[in-house]
């Protein structure tokens, strides 16, 4: 059983993400009032809370995408904005917007990716991404025909077309089918062998909790619960999460 | 910042100016030889120009250090500045087609001097109705500064343009608004009135400036009213 | 290396996807043909005053019309988050602007190579035999003028009234563009020697390394959060 | 590119109430920036007060 020391932290190799004091204000709006997080390769963390909780923000940050007003921000080893452009190659993003073109065919978007991506003699790790998600017959319709759930796995599908160290998910199983679902969560034990540090912001109690390692709360900018799956219940997690005014959970 | 007694100081400083340059302006300057009384105007708008230039100098600068050091003050500057440059440079436009209408008998001519700066009027209209439109103030600051300093860049490149297409069409004349003589006494006034508008500028930079601090403070404020 | 893969890999990606639709080419066309139709009207349908003013008409007709297929190059990317993916992807800003900068050189240059025959179609001019000298002060004056929509485009994109703000921002700073693209223009309409044009070459050149050095140092801030 | 106007020299035309109109124009123009920039100050510290004193309540 591996326990967190005092201040949570993990004991063995460096956490693949650390936070401290993690502050971001839009204009007059406090997303986010100090957080302090810690997610070691190979775990997996499930982030709950409502809209406008800070969850997207908090992901943002540490991809590298928004600059946070106060605190620092450490991901797969470089600091947030101060690792330069590579460093985000070693990040893995699912947002709400599936982030697709959708004049472009899927097979063109995954090339498109892997050319930004930087990888070389895509052509037969795009055909394998595919079949995994199940999409090798639509490879050349255009990605506006696809169904949400097809383009999810698509989106899915982008995500698988190299390593990362750190996989950030923002609402993964929205619009999902089951298949997709089965899917993705062989993905997340895939890249958590693979030792990568996964972080999946989430409204679906259930879902969440059945694949993480460990929960945290986020509610109005800051962390208001954390802890290890193992040492709770989905029932008495569920109860302390509404104990937290988090009612209307999303199946 | 700098506190009020600055502001109070540069305030009494301007107004001694204005009225020295105003005095100097229409008493003790003699009338031009070539366009008679109502060359005094220049005393107005050749001062008015130099300064909004200046003005847009300084929000040029601010912007690049915003840029770099990400720091409110800069950008605190560079707005205010903006905000005057653009009053001024304005008041300038309209005084010089006030001089134009006896002059050349038109409100509006394409004078290259008066054609460059009313397009720089235009980019930094365009400033401040971005900053205004940008709801995020750090968001807005940032757009502001990529703004001003293009802005700026493109002052010479417009002017060189814009002189060419004038001197294609009609030969540098003589009744172009700017001092045609450069007899001593007209100088102290055109200087005098240069300084006392230098002045106002700082008079007014600072006082905006206040009004900024005062608004990060308002929001600092409401951040941990509500932190 | 891979810097150049990715500029080419963003225009390819979006010429692709406007080839695809078209939408925002057959727009411009439209509207470059109204333009055009209507400078016959606006003009009282005097031919050799239309003849006269046709360099400062061709570059009204080009600048109006490349405004419209800037708006809508980054607008594309706002759908579903496509422009965060963007950005989230290991790429330096530099190649994300540049890509895109040439995206937008290709659809106003192409645009601008389909205006030049139908303005001596319409107004019966021979620009034909003139077109490589157009062309050597088209191209320069295309690229300034997508160097600076591209930013601005950037720039304006999350706006509430973008549509009014980009030819706010634009017009304004390409001025002294426009103004030597019409002059070269009329030299090479004219058929007088080419040196006559050159001084407003060099502006346009010099306002062109402005542009694209600024743009390349600035574009970065502008699509951070 | 339009006819330039025919220069006058501006003999005839009596110069003053163009002279007054300039400066009176950028006199009434540095006034209302002056004032506003005044005024919309004061609003602002007038905030800034209500909400210090707000806090200070919350924090008795």
């Amino acid at each position: 059983m591996v326990t967190p020391d005092a201040e949570g932290r993990m004991p063995g190799p460096a956490p693949a993400v650390e936070t401290r004091r993690l502050v971001k204000w839009y204009g007059g709006y406090p997303a986010l009032r100090g957080i302090d997080l810690c997610v070691a390769p190979g775990e997996i963390l499930a982030l709950f809370g409502s809209n406008g909780a800070g969850k997207t923000t908090l992901l943002r940050i540490l991809a590298g995408r928004v600059r946070p007003t106060a605190g620092t921000a450490r991901v797969a080893g470089f600091e947030v904005g101060k690792g330069g452009d590579s460093a985000r190659g070693a990040i893995g993003t699912l947002a709400h917007g599936h982030q697709l073109y959708e004049t472009l065919t899927a097979s063109e978007n995954l090339a498109f990716a892997a050319a930004m991506l930087g990888l070389d003699r895509a052509g037969e790790r795009i055909a394998q991404v595919l079949l995994r998600v199940g999409l090798k017959a639509a490879a050349g319709s255009s990605v506006r025909t696809l169904s949400s759930g097809m383009k999810r796995r698509l989106a899915l599908a982008k995500l698988m077309l190299r390593e990362c160290k750190v996989i950030l998910l923002d609402e993964p199983y929205a619009s999902l089918d089951l298949q997709a679902t089965k899917l993705l969560e062989e993905f997340l034990m895939a890249s958590k062998i693979g030792g990568a540090a996964t972080i999946l912001a989430t409204h679906n109690l259930t879902m969440g909790f059945g694949v993480a390692d460990r929960l945290a709360i986020l509610r109005q900018g800051r962390l208001v619960f954390e802890g290890r799956r193992d040492e709770t219940s989905l029932d008495a997690f569920r109860a302390l999460f509404s104990l937290h005014g988090e009612l209307g959970e999303v199946e | 910042m700098i506190g009020r007694g600055l502001e109070r100081a540069l305030g009494i400083l301007a107004v001694i100016g204005l009225v020295t340059g105003l005095y100097t302006g229409f008493l003790y300057a003699p009338p031009d030889a070539v366009q008679g009384e109502v060359q005094r105007i220049m005393y107005l708008h050749v001062p008015l120009i130099l300064v909004s230039y200046f003005a847009f100098f300084v929000v040029f600068v601010t912007s690049i250090l915003y840029l770099a050091r990400r720091c409110e003050r800069h950008d605190a500057i560079a707005h205010s500045s903006a905000e005057i440059g653009v009053l001024f440079t304005a008041l300038a436009i309209a005084a010089g087609s006030i001089w134009g209408r006896p002059t050349w008998g038109t409100w509006w001519t394409w004078d290259a001097r008066l054609t460059t700066t009313t397009i720089l009027l235009l980019i930094f209209i365009g400033y401040l109705m971005l900053r205004a439109l940008v709801d995020d103030p750090s968001r807005g600051a940032t757009f502001g500064a990529v703004l001003g300093i293009i802005g700026f860049l493109d002052v010479p490149i417009i002017h060189m343009s814009v002189v060419w297409w004038r001197t294609l069409h009609q030969p540098a004349s003589v009744l172009r608004p700017g001092p045609s003589t450069v007899a001593p006494d007209m100088q102290v006034a055109l200087y005098t009135n240069l300084a006392a508008f230098v002045l106002l500028y700082g008079y007014f930079l600072v006082k905006r400036v206040r009004l900024e601090k005062a608004r990060w403070e308002l929001i600092r404020l409401r951040m941990e009213g509500a932190a | 290396m891979s810097f150049v893969r990715r500029v080419v890999a963003i225009a390819r990606k979006d010429l692709l996807a406007e080839w695809r639709d078209r939408e925002s080419f057959s727009a411009m066309f439209f509207f470059a043909f109204l333009v055009l139709f209507l400078f016959n009207f606006a003009l009282g349908g005097d031919q050799t005053l239309i003849r006269g003013a046709s360099s400062g008409l061709l570059w009204l007709a080009f600048t109006f019309t490349s405004v419209l297929g800037l708006a809508r190059s980054v607008q594309g990317e706002l759908e579903n988050d496509c422009l965060d993916g963007l950005l989230l992807y290991p790429a330096p800003r530099e190649a994300i602007y540049l890509g895109k900068l040439l995206v937008n050189f290709t659809v106003i240059l192409v645009v601008e190579l389909v205006i030049f025959p139908l303005f001596a179609v319409l107004y019966n001019m021979d620009l034909w035999s003139r077109l490589p000298k157009l062309l050597l002060i088209a191209v320069p004056g295309t690229i300034g003028f997508a160097a600076a929509g591209t930013l601005l485009s950037a720039m304006t994109a999350g706006l509430k009234a973008r549509d009014a703000m980009l030819p706010f921002l634009l017009f304004p700073l390409t001025i002294p563009l426009i103004l030597s693209a019409v002059k070269g223009t009329e030299v090479v309409l004219r058929g007088d020697p080419f040196e006559l044009a050159v001084p407003w070459l060099k502006l346009m050149v010099a306002f062109d390394t402005v542009i694209l050095v600024a743009s390349l140092l600035t574009f970065e801030y502008l699509v951070e959060e | 590119m339009g006819a330039d106007p025919a220069e006058d020299g501006g003999g005839g035309v009596n110069p003053w109430p163009y002279i007054l109109a300039a400066y009176l124009l950028a006199a009434v123009g540095l006034l209302c920036y002056l004032l506003s920039v005044s005024r919309r100050t004061k609003a602002m510290v007038a905030q800034i007060a209500t909400l210090r004193r707000f806090s200070k309540d919350t924090m008795r």
